[in-house]
């Protein structure tokens, strides 16, 4: 079965090492803040300038001055560094952020990822976007493996305008997590009950196939 | 006005000066750390045709989403433009120019405005739609866009503390672009929550020194919260 | 040394890896926060080649004129090199190689090296010996000179107070090129007068945030006055 | 008769206007500091990330982390405030410090000047000169008219290599103060007792000299 987007998250969050700062985009990634293995410590980076975020403030701690850039009121953590907006992405674009998970529409096998702009439809900007997945060396994207329709989004090649060229390393979906290696995905584990059959048959872009496939697995109390 | 003391008493006062066809440089992430009452007044004098560099553009009817209302901003650059639909209906029938820009290439493009650096390459955009048309060039194997710096007639500001000097300090993250929007004015105003005596400030803390400021204005804010998120 | 925290205990761990021909890049203006105790470690370590890039070497005996006593420096960027009979020996004979580099473009090549930014223009230097070489384009009718970012793989920075997590605040004008030095570092080591716990300091107080520091270590320090002025 | 340091000081003093911000440089610029004119308030910036230098410290002051760029120690005035080198220089580059006052070897009558580099002598580095020069739209230079020699220093084209192109604007020297447009110096006023002809004689550049020069003066308790 595909997984939820809380196993989405949760899957993620096992590529979480303690000490890593690390940006979560909106979506699915945000939810990889609630999964965070025990024993393992890391920093939120959230690019409207706040190193540390912490958890949803109280009714008694909201704070107008204190959003993420998901735009929600949040509360900082002991430990927190607040800076400009120009400071927060130096550190993105200099590479000082070990892991960006971020959503996308497509991804294909030269490691492009498209995730900001569908043409016709109205454009509401990239945001952060182009800069997190210029700036990270290693980028999770998630993202569902084909369409409602059934048309793969691990492309050949994106056909939607691109939010980066070649920067996409690792991909998670509902149904497989792969990596992106010179020009191909490699399946690398598969969703629970998922068949190999079915990701070949959903993935449109070069896919190599190892001979054993591991199926992902869940704590039945997540 | 004498000497150092860059305090003004009115919000005319404040955008004195601001004329149709202007640019205006603008602090603030979606609706924190607006300067809301400098837009107000903006929309108040009904000067048009304005270019507007902002991440956002406010939602309907607060923050720059006034300046919508009567069509005053004829051009933006921007990252994000959602949660307007007003603006939605302006983009869609052309009555707006939008200009999409990543958010760090903004926010660098303000600094490199202020700063003195015309123009500054980064690998943000490259492969993309923002790229199209700009010089690709390769450092440490790898290609990069040359991008340049942006400035404003007007650059407006909202910052928490000031003194009569115009030494700001930003509260938590209502900090956001407004270091970077205030040095990029050719007329920085800053309107703040309290103004206080030059020394209570400590001068190592201070995020934006006053040599970048030309007017401070102390003001009440609404504040209001764009997307609250509480836990019980 | 789990999670984020960075503190080291011994000068040795904090200089650990370091090594011949390598690029050090270090915080300090003239024997103004200079990271002294580290550099008297790049010093007992007795590793040769160094590149350094800073404003300043030191004088003769202390802060990075340490360094020359046994030859350790085979090239330095730096925009001022006076006041060391030394260092200026081994200039005219050729024994180590100055790039003179103007003060603020040696600031912003250290910033753009921690952020990213590959290369940017600057009027700085056009029509002068440090232009000769450099592509120059024009921007607003005025010609500019192409500067590439720096980065080092050690950063090494003095600081005044800084939390477990290694976000550093500096004290007065110490802080002067410590910041960008910080992020410019593929390993920076920052050595303080004060460790605190986190949250002790203002989180948007903070100069430089812990994402760039790798090893937090505190010492004491001599900070020697270069030019004792005084009035009666 | 020549301008003594004192005197060039003073008149350069007479340049400032209330609320400038303002850079001296090493030397005869950084006596402007004592001839402030009453009723005139103006915030000295220091390269090193300093605005708002106030007076050298008591003994009890004395603080090592607090110099200027001169690495003199120093005070900071209330409202000060103090920055890191790269915003210094932003505020340098970036045209916001109104006057920079300095020193130079040579000036010629384009606006070029030299004043970091004697070649054959030993090179010690020309700090934030070239930055200065470069970001100030308002530069006074104060130097000596002529060497010992004779030899005069007001060129047609400086002979040492440049510290910045085009930039300045003002010359006070110990003769005459002079500004520069369209490629000539134009002498505005002569030192006391100092006549138009030695001016001429000790001027190599091209110079306009008008109908009348004023004699500077100067009070005499000064």
């Amino acid at each position: 079965m595909a997984l939820t987007r809380e196993q989405m998250a949760q899957r993620v969050a096992r590529e979480l090492e303690d000490g890593f700062y690390v940006n979560l985009g909106i979506g699915i990634p945000t939810l990889v803040a609630n999964y965070i293995p025990d024993g393992i410590d890391v920093m939120l980076q959230s690019e409207n300038g706040l190193l540390g975020m912490g958890r949803f403030p109280t009714e008694d701690e909201l704070d107008p001055d204190m959003i993420n850039a998901g735009k929600q009121t949040v509360t900082a953590r002991p430990g927190a560094a607040i800076f400009s907006s120009a400071e927060s992405f130096a550190m993105i674009r200099g590479g000082h952020v070990d892991l960006t998970v971020l959503g996308a529409f497509e991804v294909d096998q030269n490691g492009n990822i498209a995730s900001w702009m569908v043409p016709g439809k109205l454009i509401k900007g990239m945001g952060g976007a182009m800069d997190l997945v210029a700036g990270a060396e290693n980028i999770i994207c998630t993202m569902t493996h084909a369409s409602k329709h059934g048309e793969s989004k691990l492309l050949e090649s994106c056909n939607l305008p691109l939010t980066g060229a070649g920067c996409i390393n690792r991909v998670l979906t509902d149904l497989a997590y792969l990596e992106i290696k010179d020009g191909a995905f490699i399946l690398k584990e598969r969703a629970p009950g998922v068949s190999v059959e079915e990701i070949v048959e959903k993935t449109a872009g070069k896919l190599i196939v190892p001979a054993h496939v591991p199926e992902m697995t869940f704590e039945e109390s997540a | 006005m004498a000497g150092f003391d860059k305090r003004v008493f009115s919000y005319e006062q404040a955008m004195e000066g601001i004329e149709d066809g202007m640019t205006i440089i603008a602090g603030g992430f979606g609706l924190c750390g607006i300067p809301e009452n400098l837009i107000a007044e903006i929309k108040r004098r009904r000067v048009k045709d304005l270019t507007v560099v902002s991440n956002n553009c406010g939602v309907d009817g607060f923050g720059l989403g006034l300046l919508l209302e009567d069509r005053q901003i004829r051009k933006i650059f921007a990252s994000y433009v959602g949660e307007n639909a007003l603006f939605e209906q302006q983009m869609l029938n052309d009555e707006i120019e939008v200009v999409l820009t990543p958010q760090g290439t903004l926010a660098e493009k303000m600094r490199a405005g202020g700063a003195g650096i015309p123009a500054f390459y980064t690998a943000t955009g490259y492969g993309t739609p923002i790229g199209e048309g700009k010089e690709v060039r390769e450092f440490n194997g790898r290609p990069h866009i040359l991008e340049e710096a942006m400035t404003g007639d007007f650059a407006i500001v909202k910052g928490w503390k000031a003194d009569r000097y115009g030494n700001v300090v930003y509260r938590h993250t209502a900090q956001n672009f407004n270091p970077m929007a205030a040095t990029a004015g050719r007329i920085t105003v800053v309107e703040v929550e309290e103004i206080v005596e030059p020394g209570e400030l400590e001068p190592s803390q201070i995020h934006t020194p006053g040599i970048y400021v030309d007017r401070i204005i102390q003001g009440s804010f609404e504040k209001r919260i764009e997307k609250r998120t509480v836990r019980s």
